[in-house]
């Protein structure tokens, strides 16, 4: 973990609103798991906090993110040029121990909870079923196709793939484990119907951060353990540790 | 390279430089991203006597050049971090302060007890946490109750006492001469100002407490101004900060007269910045030809 | 479209946006700009009985999303306000709020009667001035003291008046209430926040008084949480400002309780932000399907 | 005089953190006056107040600028990519009168005051002979020749054109009227010298600035009239007016 000032080798709108950007991180040697994130910065002050973003992609000395514009920050971070520096502080979190996912492995994304699984896909030492959920447009469909057993598209209004909610198209009882990153509504269904079919379910939580490194206590969890840190002790959890927060 | 080492309340710091309360853990994880031995100092997160789970609800809410946070306090206790956290702290190489809050005097008196027995450097009296409701704060407003607190915590303090005083008291020099004839060994300010955020599409308070505490660079020509006025009063050395991110900002708040500082927000703007900020005072001393920072120390 | 009138001392504004002192002259120089007659109301430079040419050395230093200034009261005088500037400022089609400041309980007495004698609308007393010696903000800070101004100036006031309080008040809720009982109308917050500036370079501090008053985005957060104390306490309306750049931060100031709201350093950062805000406002209402402002004021 | 939001057509780097930016603003019907300036500022928030920067340039729609890099403000301000959008209010400020100056014309720039000048050359109804001071490298200089009598470059290390300062090269009694713009210094000894001589002379100064507009007076001016304000009622001032602020 360091505080890199990294060149942008890539800076690109992928879908609306949606960008991928990839940055040049020297020496990393291949510590990075999927799961994983940095706090992303722009160098001048047209926002304060840096942002968190999940790795979607490791290569030789570079790391990849896709991110959507949600506001200040990440508008500023798209309008990074080419060969610009930006701060990127990480790797952060827990991410995924492929070492203890094995078996049958459904992976469901939504929105651009989809981004960090790519690489996840890419890691696991089984091969995955991959669920993709979209509004309407479709992006990494085929970087998915690449790595994972059958890759299945929904959206919304069924321009493409299925159509309606990718929820519906997971037969559950095919799958030792699923692991889940998308909007909380999504992620908590998931993580009920896991517990109650008594499958393991991993979700990546989403929460507002100012360190990002534990040291804030800015972005408690409330787990069945007590409150613990999406940023450091996340932001991957077991879904029965942390149904409790949406129990009320 | 220029003469960094600052002397205050009998204890030797190798630089002016303490990173603040609640921004820097117990200093663990940021040991992962430099050396922390170069740091003046280590500010624990703020202490109660009994252990607390802090708020409920969004903790954090970005402002212009602002932060406010809703943290509550959340710790282990005085106990477990004794235990647990101080052994590590120590092992840094630099100084330790506890930043102590509580919610009754009782709590307080007995927090620095346990404290006083330990090998903290310093304890950090916090009686300005906007965000617990009763105590914290409380104490910080009126400077008669400052007072009362103060002189009831230095009777049983064993070690050297700063306390934190908050940008809320309702008359910033009085409260500081009040803690200083309460027995303060330095004056810390600023903690964060009490303030708000609504979230418009909800329709309610971002916050559960509805109030919170600002901080970061937005608060820094009100911190500054503050540590002016309360340098002028006071006697003992002051630890000036809110909203320092940058050398410039460490040198103003010497110009104001703060003996000592600390960064509190700009630790999760840039991890490092510590690092980059003592590195840039050395190079702006030896430039300026300054030998120590007392020569700049509240020259304003 | 949406109905943004909204009545307030018993004067009726074509909605709640307000330009506030110091920060658009007399209109003049913004009238070249946008008609000024879609306004709620314009209001002042900050007046005093005699012409002051305000103070010396720089007068503006911006800071981290935020202004400091030291104007000083620069002003024609009363007199002059009256022959010169107010006929231009009627013959916009708004409402005409005159901000009045002084050094001494005799001065506003006699700046209030001459004013109550003209076609203004409203009267604002301005004893939060950070940038004035004596006078001003002195009769801002203690609430035993503003209640005497505030009812001194009540008794000779022919015109609503509104009372505009200084968020360096020792107790914000306690000065409203005090101003209140003295008579004001209504209660406008904030004026600026007591700040310094020191420029490292040169060795001193920026402003000739060395404290000056620190406004704009910075400042929203404590301004929305006086807003909001205020509003819960008081009985009679209240104008919230302090920050206000966008139509967001004005529902916002409305949620918290403000029935009118005035812009300041925003008409610095976009002359025209006014025409946007109300624009925003309109939008906002019929997208939320918001009959009058009145269904959010102060729902929080 | 209007809030625009203009089109960036030229951002580019003419001299050592120098650049030249061309905006397009529409309809302006010639009526920006030389010594005129607007208020630019960047849609980001990366500063808050609107920065002072002459009119360089007129074209056919388009308004020229020359700045150099000093703080926060114009650092953002040269990111500003082409075809991104810029806030400029203006044309703002009293500008030279070209019906007073007649006769002989001197015009003399010191460092980025060096800027302005170029437009008040070229609107002049006289030919105007000028004095450029620059530190090390020069910019603007070709473009000073197409419109001025005489153009007389002077350098700091004299490693371009004359030696010293470029005061030293004028000789004032050749002149009905001096122009200057450039360090207060330089400024001060040109007035003096003028006010000795009996020599017009008009300067055009700087002042930190809030609106530009003339309303909030943070921009005073001392004059021996009383107080001015240097965005509305200058920036151009008659030496002699504004001489008395040197005096202490
Ligand atoms: C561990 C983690 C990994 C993430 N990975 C990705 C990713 O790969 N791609 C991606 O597009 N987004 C990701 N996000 C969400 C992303 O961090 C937010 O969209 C982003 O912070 C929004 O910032 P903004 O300035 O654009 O929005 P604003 O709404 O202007 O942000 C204001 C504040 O709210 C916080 N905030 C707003 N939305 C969120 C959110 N959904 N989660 C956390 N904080 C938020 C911001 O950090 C900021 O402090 C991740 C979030 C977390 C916690
Ligand atoms: C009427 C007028 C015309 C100008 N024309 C030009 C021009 O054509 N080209 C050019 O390069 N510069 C010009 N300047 C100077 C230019 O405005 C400043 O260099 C610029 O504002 C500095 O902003 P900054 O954020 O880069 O620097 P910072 O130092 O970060 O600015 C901090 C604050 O100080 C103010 N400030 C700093 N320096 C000056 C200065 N010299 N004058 C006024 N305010 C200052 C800024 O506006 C800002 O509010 C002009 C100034 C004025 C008043
Ligand atoms: C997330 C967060 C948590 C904080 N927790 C504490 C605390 O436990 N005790 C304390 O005395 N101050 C606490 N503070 C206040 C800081 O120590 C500091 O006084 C304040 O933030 C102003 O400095 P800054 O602007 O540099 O952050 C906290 C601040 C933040 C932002
Ligand atoms: C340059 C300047 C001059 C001001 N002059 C006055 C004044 O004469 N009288 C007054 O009551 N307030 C004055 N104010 C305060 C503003 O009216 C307002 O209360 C304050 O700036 C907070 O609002 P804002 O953040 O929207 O600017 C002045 C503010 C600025 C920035
Ligand atoms: S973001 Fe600071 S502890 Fe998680
Ligand atoms: S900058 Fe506001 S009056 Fe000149």
């Amino acid at each position: 973990m360091k505080v890199y000032h990294s060149k942008v080798l890539e800076n690109r709108l992928i879908s609306t609103n949606i960008y991928k950007m990839t940055i040049e991180i020297d020496n990393l040697n291949n510590d990075i798991k999927p799961g994983q994130f940095f706090m992303l910065k722009t160098l001048d002050n047209s926002f304060l906090l840096p942002r968190p973003i999940s790795v979607n992609e490791v290569g030789v000395n570079t790391v990849t993110f896709v991110y959507r514009i949600q506001g200040t920050g990440t508008k500023s971070i798209s309008y990074v040029k080419l060969k610009d520096y930006i701060q990127a502080t990480g790797p952060l979190g827990n991410g995924f121990d492929i070492n203890l996912i094995n078996g049958r492995v459904a992976i469901i994304g939504g929105g651009i909870g989809i981004a960090p699984l790519l690489y996840l896909t890419k890691c696991l030492k089984t091969t995955s079923d991959v669920y993709l959920g979209y509004k309407d447009e479709v992006y990494l469909v085929d970087e998915f196709r690449r790595y994972a057993n059958k890759t299945v598209v929904v959206t919304e209004n069924g321009g493409i793939g299925f159509k309606g909610f990718v929820t519906d198209y997971v037969d559950y009882n095919n799958y030792d484990i699923v692991i889940t990153c998308g909007p909380e509504i999504m992620m908590n269904k998931i993580a009920s119907k896991c517990r109650d079919l008594n499958i393991k379910c991993l979700v990546s939580l989403e929460r507002r951060m100012a360190c990002g490194l534990g040291a804030c206590l800015g972005c408690t969890v409330e787990t069945i353990y007590g409150n613990k840190r999406a940023c450091k002790d996340g932001p991957i959890f077991a879904g029965e540790e942390i149904l409790v927060q949406w129990r009320k | 390279m220029a003469n960094l080492t600052t002397n205050a309340m009998g204890v030797e710091f190798k630089n002016p430089i303490i990173t603040a309360s609640g921004t820097f853990g117990f200093g663990e994880e940021f040991s992962q991203i430099f050396d922390l031995s170069i740091l003046g100092g280590i500010c624990s997160k703020g202490l109660t006597l009994h252990p607390k789970q802090g708020n409920k609800g969004v903790r954090l809410w970005e402002t212009p050049m602002g932060l406010i946070n809703s943290i509550g306090l959340q710790n282990p206790g005085v106990d477990k971090f004794i235990c647990d956290e101080l052994p590590k702290m120590k092992s840094y190489g630099t100084k330790v302060i506890a930043n102590l809050g509580g919610n009754t005097t009782e709590e307080y008196i007995i927090g620095a007890k346990k404290l006083s027995v330990t090998d903290v450097d310093i304890i950090e009296l916090n009686i300005s946490c906007p965000n617990v409701k009763s105590g914290g704060m409380a104490f910080g407003i009126k400077s008669n109750v400052a007072f009362d607190i103060v002189s009831s915590v230095k009777k049983v303090c064993k070690k050297p006492l700063m306390v934190k005083l908050s940008p809320n008291a309702e008359n910033i020099a009085d409260m500081a001469l009040a803690c200083e004839s309460g027995g303060a060994d330095a004056i810390s300010l600023i903690n964060t100002i009490k303030a708000m955020a609504i979230d418009v599409k909800k329709k309610t308070s971002v916050f559960d407490n509805i109030y919170a505490g600002l901080s970061g660079p937005c608060v820094k020509p009100i911190a500054l101004r503050m540590v002016h006025e309360v340098s002028k009063v006071v006697k003992v050395p002051v630890c000036g900060l809110g909203g320092i991110m940058t050398s410039t900002d460490v040198i103003e708040f010497i110009m104001a007269g703060a003996t000592i500082v600390q960064i509190g927000t700009g630790n999760f703007i840039k991890p490092d910045i510590a690092v980059d900020i003592i590195d840039e005072i050395n190079e702006y001393m030896d430039k300026e030809n300054i030998k120590t920072l007392d020569e700049i120390r509240g020259i304003i």
